[in-house]
């Protein structure tokens, strides 16, 4: 508790001296993360991974120094964020921008950062279109299609699923999912019997009418995607409650809906939950264990990395490769084409920003969730899919298409 | 499946849905009707008993019940404090004075658990017992829902048996119907104001500890799910106890049913829903005229 | 003109099985003096609503100078030359005494609806209000705003915006509720001072008050008029005695005659 | 200015006319020398923060929006959380007008934007307009997410929660660019507006229309009384609100070049009111003066305390809701007051107490 305080203060002392503080081989990054209001708990992980990343790899950054100047971008409503951005190109002189965490917000700043001639590094927010406003823009996180499309194809070939039901919060990035998993699960013989908008990403909706609808129509595979927190946990629970599991309805759906940070609060409900993600807490590799055990030193034992965390890592990752590649210069058509191509080893897998889209590529798992022998909720590795870039634009879907 | 069964899990997930409304807002509806302040901060009580019980749960290893009754009492006690020393100041101010003042509460509120707490959203771990399902027979149906509709019957019968039997609960009903007459009478409004103001903060904690498991718990619940609250006591008619139950179990169903049928919909209905009502009866369903 | 100012025929209004008003025939010619008494609960201000359409009647008509206004709405009627007062003081409370009259001669003389040019600019409306606050003795107050005023000048008030309507019929709702007797003559001295053409329909418990103003009383009890008469023949008359003049006064619970 | 000075007038007349009272009504409307300031403040800010126009132009826009919100609630006293439901028409007529190329012209385009609001004002005030208090609050409320949930659900149209990006607005005059990152255009062009709508809404509120207004709002039953047509001039008076709430949203979505959901949110609807409060209602005046100190302060606050920064609005709010009446103009008033009042000073306090 007061640990916390004494945290707040001693952000509050950090951001401002790092304000002040100025050496010849400073490089400024504005950060625009809604540290205020829903999105905050993802700005707190999304600030961590960027944090530790600096912490992790001090080595990599020598001889140049990062600054990292924070802005509230609030609600999302874009106008925060963009006013944001401008203040931090027009005033601070940033030499790149990060963050992001809700879509609005990076459409609604895509024209400044356009004229900014900044890298501008996408660490959460996921409509794919939004790599096309800006030639600026790199993402380092995710768009729905990595996953729901990967997830469709496996659902029906891995899970051998015949018939699914889809229940989604009725905003983009569901709508996306949707799309996502409907075009690679009949493409690969399934049947999508309904489609339910089940309320939107701003109040959590009871979601028991929209199941109680799901669980008449007995499908094999129910794919929901929500946002990820209590979104996430009341899904899982009224699937627990409703007896779906019992019913042979199995509960799938993009990574989101088992973000680590939610996870052991939902219960063993959540036990035999398939999700399709970039990363989990639980991925079995050297990067992953640093990353992990770095984490839960800095900010607590009971406190977890999940995929916002490693958008955040991974973007710092990119940012300062830039650095490095430009000399500290970091003019921005230099910096986003020093990432063309980048590949890098990051915590969820090898990563590669995709030259054509400056998206990243990278590997989706399926996976279960299971009860470790620890009596915590774990997830457990059934297949991986290598290098799935985003489907959207690989099919030039609607306005994924690259502009011309 | 038959109709029987889809019909009860319609009418139980309303009800239950309706009944957490019920349980926040009831104070809200008392409070308003007895003194007319415009307490938009209503919810930041609910937010902030929610908090603790949650976190009394979580952190402490408190029994559900046991961090229930603390949640209330702590509200309680923090609502009392304010209200002697802060609203009480706000009594004969214009409502958009209270509007400014109760927002600006909100925020504080808001502001004090990001730094304590922090800004990530709270899980309530309901006791194994209010898990899974429960087998009624004619129907299987989750477990904590049955709990809740049962806990707000109970609640809504204590209450109103509070109004009819007590001397203060007449006082109370006294005052909502006419409150200068009220004062000419003796009756001390003030005293009446602080124990109702208290009790319905109290009662929102409950609502926040019991309704976590389906509207989660973050900062922001307080401006999140004002609306739901104001809607309930508009619709329920202000200072009846009963109108907000019958008003929120009313939405609740309706809403729960729409949303199965016809989910295009969204969140369309409970807007249009209570549009129409008001039209219909503006001093709401249990109102006294010209409020 | 041989129809009379304001007539009622068969008026009559019920709340649910309560009769407040029932099957009145009431006429009030010009230049009239009415005195309207009865206990509370009488319906006599239920009557008042009535006539000034505040109210729909459920049985019988309204007739003004012989027209049907029965259907007529409020504001209508208003611009029809029927005003009234109100037992308790209905004011722009905010704002300056003189203010309080304008916005009544505004509304009058069709100056309200314009948008486009400032108020200050119709010296014909500030002129004329300002004129009726002398005629009652609140230039003085003018400037002041209302609710700084003691109550028995805010009961003057009331009545300027009334007068400022230039009504053919007046409707005086209680005129001195309220008003300390010290200040009471101040409204009668008003009252006297109207116009001599204007039809002035009076509610009054005050029974000196009736007897120095009225050349004729009506007596309504239980929602019907009782008696009728010269205001001698009403205090020599036994049963009204017996009725009403016996409990004469201010009583509480007066909330019973707003319906 | 009147004809009062015409020596034509009986001496009488012009006595009456003299009284200080009625000098109060007829000189109210002129122009003091303290409202030159908030202009040149503006003219000011220009060329001392160039850095800063692009949080100048929401600025603005804000006070455009609490203004319109002045008019029906300082002025008729229509109390309303819904106000955003005429911001959002607004914003989303010029914002789908230009994102499907039919109409880019921003100045006609703005106009377009307050016909939409007006006809939506329009709509709901015939139907809402009936109800007062905590009914009309509600019913304001829930029409605002009505139309937000309506522009949600045709997302094939709108964008839906993401909106519509990158709006192709043509230049001011087909001269000046809206540059995103140096917002000068966009900062002038608001200010601009602003002054239009200021002066007509000035007029409007010293007109004997204003003045009945104001009577609606200090007693509703005595307007019916003298006969005053009280709906039709709420209808009317929140229609003209509306279609200015409206050219704010427009001017939003063109100086933004986005428009998405958020033109309708509650959030927004709330904030101009407290805004509005904050300043004071009422006063014309107020919705400078709250927007500035409100947005100011939560724009630096958020910078050096990005994670709470609503502890210090949050305790500015209940601080003026505790020790003002009337916002920070009705403290401001009450010291005045205080310390020996002209005679337009102490009037204004009197609606200061209203």
């Amino acid at each position: 508790m007061t640990s916390r305080v004494m945290a707040a203060i001693a952000a509050f002392a950090v951001m401002t001296v790092t304000a002040t503080a100025a050496t010849a081989q400073e490089v400024k990054v504005g950060v625009i993360l809604p540290y205020t209001g829903v999105g905050a708990e993802l700005a707190q992980q999304i600030d961590r991974g960027m944090q530790l990343y600096l912490k992790l790899n001090a080595d990599q950054v020598k001889p140049y120094t990062i600054t990292l100047i924070k802005r509230d971008s609030k609600a999302p409503d874009g106008a925060a964020a963009k006013v944001a951005v401008q203040e931090l190109l027009t005033q601070d002189k940033v030499d790149a921008l990060a963050g992001w965490v809700y879509s609005p917000d990076a459409i609604a700043s895509a024209p400044v950062v356009n004229a900014g001639k900044k890298l501008a590094v996408i660490m959460n927010a996921a409509t794919s279109f939004i790599t096309n406003l800006s030639t600026d823009y790199v993402r380092t996180s995710f768009t729905m299609w990595h996953s729901s499309y990967a997830l469709g194809a496996q659902a029906a070939t891995t899970l051998h699923a015949k018939t699914a039901v889809v229940a989604y919060s009725d905003y983009p990035p569901g709508r996306d999912s949707l799309d996502a998993f409907k075009n690679s699960f009949e493409a690969n013989g399934g049947k999508v019997i309904d489609a339910i908008p089940a309320g939107g990403p701003g109040v959590v909706p009871d979601f028991t009418p929209f199941f109680q609808r799901a669980k008449d129509e007995k499908p094999d595979v129910l794919f929901v995607f929500v946002p990820a927190g209590d979104h996430a946990s009341a899904v899982v629970k009224t699937y627990g409650a409703l007896g779906m599991a019992a019913a042979g309805i199995k509960l799938i759906g993009p990574g989101d809906i088992t973000q680590d940070i939610k996870l052991q609060g939902m219960g063993d409900a959540a036990i035999g939950l398939i999700t399709m993600g970039h990363y989990n807490a639980d991925l079995d590799n050297p990067q992953n264990h640093r990353f992990v055990a770095a984490w839960k030193q800095e900010y607590g034992a009971d406190s977890t990395t999940d995929f916002t965390a490693v958008g955040g890592y991974d973007g710092m990752a990119a940012i300062v490769h830039a650095v490095q590649a430009t000399k500290g210069k970091m003019d921005g058509d230099d910096a986003v084409k020093s990432l063309l191509g980048w590949k890098f080893d990051s915590p969820q897998g090898p990563i590669m920003i995709d030259p054509e889209t400056r998206d990243i590529i990278m590997n989706e798992y399926l996976s279960e969730v299971v009860k470790g022998p620890d009596g915590k909720l774990h997830e457990k590795q059934l297949a991986v899919v290598n290098d799935v870039k985003d489907g959207c634009k690989a099919l030039a879907i609607g306005p994924c298409a690259p502009k011309k | 499946m038959d109709f029987a069964t889809n019909f009860a899990s319609i009418l139980l997930g309303g009800l239950s849905a309706g009944t957490v409304l019920f349980i926040v807002s009831v104070g809200l509806s008392v409070t308003m009707g007895l003194m007319g302040f415009v307490n938009l901060a209503h919810g930041a009580f609910a937010m902030f008993g929610g908090y603790i019980i949650v976190l009394a749960m979580n952190r402490a290893h408190i029994g559900f019940t046991a961090a229930l009754a603390l949640g209330f009492i702590a509200t309680t006690a923090i609502s009392v404090l304010l209200e002697r020393l802060l609203y009480r100041r706000l009594y004969r101010a214009g409502e958009l004075d209270q509007v400014l003042f109760t927002i600006g509460l909100i925020f504080i509120f808001m502001a004090v658990i990001v730094i304590v707490v922090g800004p990530e959203s709270q899980q309530i771990t309901l006791p194994p017992a209010l898990r899974g399902q429960l087998n009624l027979g004619f129907t299987q149906y989750r477990t904590f829902s049955i709990f809740l509709i049962v806990v707000g019957f109970l609640t809504v019968t204590g209450i109103w048996l509070g109004f009819e039997r007590t001397r203060i609960g007449a006082q109370i009903r006294a005052t909502v119907d006419n409150r200068r007459m009220a004062e000419s009478l003796g009756i001390n409004v003030d005293r009446l104001f602080t124990i109702t103001f208290a009790f319905g903060s109290g009662m929102a904690a409950i609502g926040g500890g019991l309704g976590a498991e389906f509207l989660g718990l973050d900062p922001q619940y307080a401006l999140k799910y004002l609306v739901y609250f104001l809607i309930a006591v508009s619709v329920g008619g202000l200072g009846s106890v009963v109108g907000v139950y019958c008003a929120s179990l009313l939405l609740g169903v309706l809403d729960f049913m729409l949303k199965l049928y016809v989910p295009k919909g969204g969140t369309i209905f409970i807007y249009a829903l209570t549009i129409l009502l008001l039209l219909w009866r503006p001093q709401g369903l249990f109102g006294k005229k010209e409020t | 003109m041989t129809e009379p100012r304001l007539e009622t025929r068969a008026l009559g209004r019920s709340f649910g099985a309560l009769k407040a008003v029932q099957n009145i025939d009431f006429k009030l010619e010009a230049g009239a003096r009415h005195a309207l008494i009865g206990p509370n609960g009488a319906g006599k201000t239920t009557f008042i609503n009535l006539l000034t359409g505040v109210l729909p009647p459920t049985t019988g008509s309204v007739l003004l100078a012989g027209r049907d206004i029965t259907a007529t709405a409020q504001a209508e009627r208003v611009k029809l030359g029927i005003a009234r007062t109100f037992q308790i003081n209905r004011l722009f409370r905010g704002l300056s005494v003189l203010e309080n009259v304008c916005i009544a001669v505004a509304e009058r003389v069709g100056a309200a609806p314009a948008m486009f040019y400032p108020a200050g600019r119709r010296a014909d409306v500030i002129e004329e209000s300002m004129r009726l606050l002398e005629t009652l003795k609140l230039a003085d107050v003018a400037r002041r705003r209302v609710s700084e005023l003691p109550y028995g000048r805010q009961r003057l008030v009331e009545l300027a915006i009334t007068i400022g309507l230039k009504p053919a019929v007046l409707l005086l709702d209680e005129p001195a509720a309220g008003v300390p007797s010290a200040e009471s003559h101040i409204i009668l001295d008003a009252i006297e001072g109207l116009p001599k053409d204007i039809a002035v329909l009076i509610i009054e418990h005050d029974m000196d008050v009736v007897f120095r103003f009225a050349k004729r009383v009506t007596v309504m009890v239980g929602g019907a008029v009782f008696a009728e008469g010269a205001p001698k023949e009403i205090e020599a008359n036994p049963q009204v005695r017996a009725v009403y003049l016996g409990q004469a006064g201010h009583g509480a619970g007066r909330q019973a005659d707003h319906a | 200015m009147t004809i009062t000075a015409s020596p034509a007038e009986p001496a009488a007349i012009v006595a009456r006319l003299d009284h200080p009272a009625a000098r109060v009504l007829t000189r109210r409307h002129r122009w003091r020398w303290w409202e030159a300031l908030p202009w040149a403040a503006a003219i000011g800010c220009y060329f001392a923060f160039p850095d800063y126009l692009g949080f100048g132009a929401e600025l603005l826009i804000a006070i455009l929006f609490a203004l319109s919100l002045d008019l029906a609630l300082g002025y008729a006293g229509i109390i309303t959380l819904g106000h955003a439901a005429f911001f959002g028409a607004g914003a989303y007529a010029v914002g789908m007008l230009a994102f499907y190329g039919i109409w880019t012209e921003p100045i006609t385009s703005l106009l377009l934007a307050a016909m939409a609001a007006a006809v939506v004002g329009l709509l709901s005030g015939l139907v809402l307009l009936r109800t007062r208090g905590l009914t009309l609050l509600m019913l304001t409320i829930c029409t605002m997410a009505l139309l937000q949930e309506s522009a949600n659900m045709a997302h094939d149209y709108t964008g839906g929660f993401d909106g519509l990006p990158s709006l192709p607005i043509a230049p001011v005059f087909g001269v000046f660019e809206f540059n995103p990152l140096y917002a000068n255009t966009q900062y002038v062009y608001a200010l601009a507006v602003l002054a239009v709508c200021f002066l007509f809404v000035r007029t409007l509120v010293y007109s004997p229309f204003g003045q009945s207004l104001t009577g609606i709002r200090e007693n509703l039953l005595r307007m019916h009384a003298i006969g005053s047509p009280v709906r039709s001039r709420l209808v009317i008076c929140y229609t003209i609100s509306a279609a200015i709430a409206g050219i704010a949203g427009g001017l939003w979505a063109q100086t933004n070049a986005y428009v998405n959901l958020s033109a309708f949110d509650l959030d927004r609807a709330a904030g101009v009111l407290i805004i509005l409060i904050l300043g004071g209602y009422g006063r014309l005046y107020g919705a400078f003066v709250g927007a500035i100190v409100y947005l100011a302060l939560e724009h630096f606050l958020a910078r050096i305390y990005p994670t709470a920064w609503q502890l210090g609005l949050g305790l500015l709010l209940v601080l003026i809701a505790l020790f003002a009446r009337n916002g920070i103009l009705g403290l401001g008033e009450a010291l005045w007051r205080r310390y020996g009042a002209t005679l337009s000073g102490r009037y204004r306090a009197g609606r200061a107490a209203s």
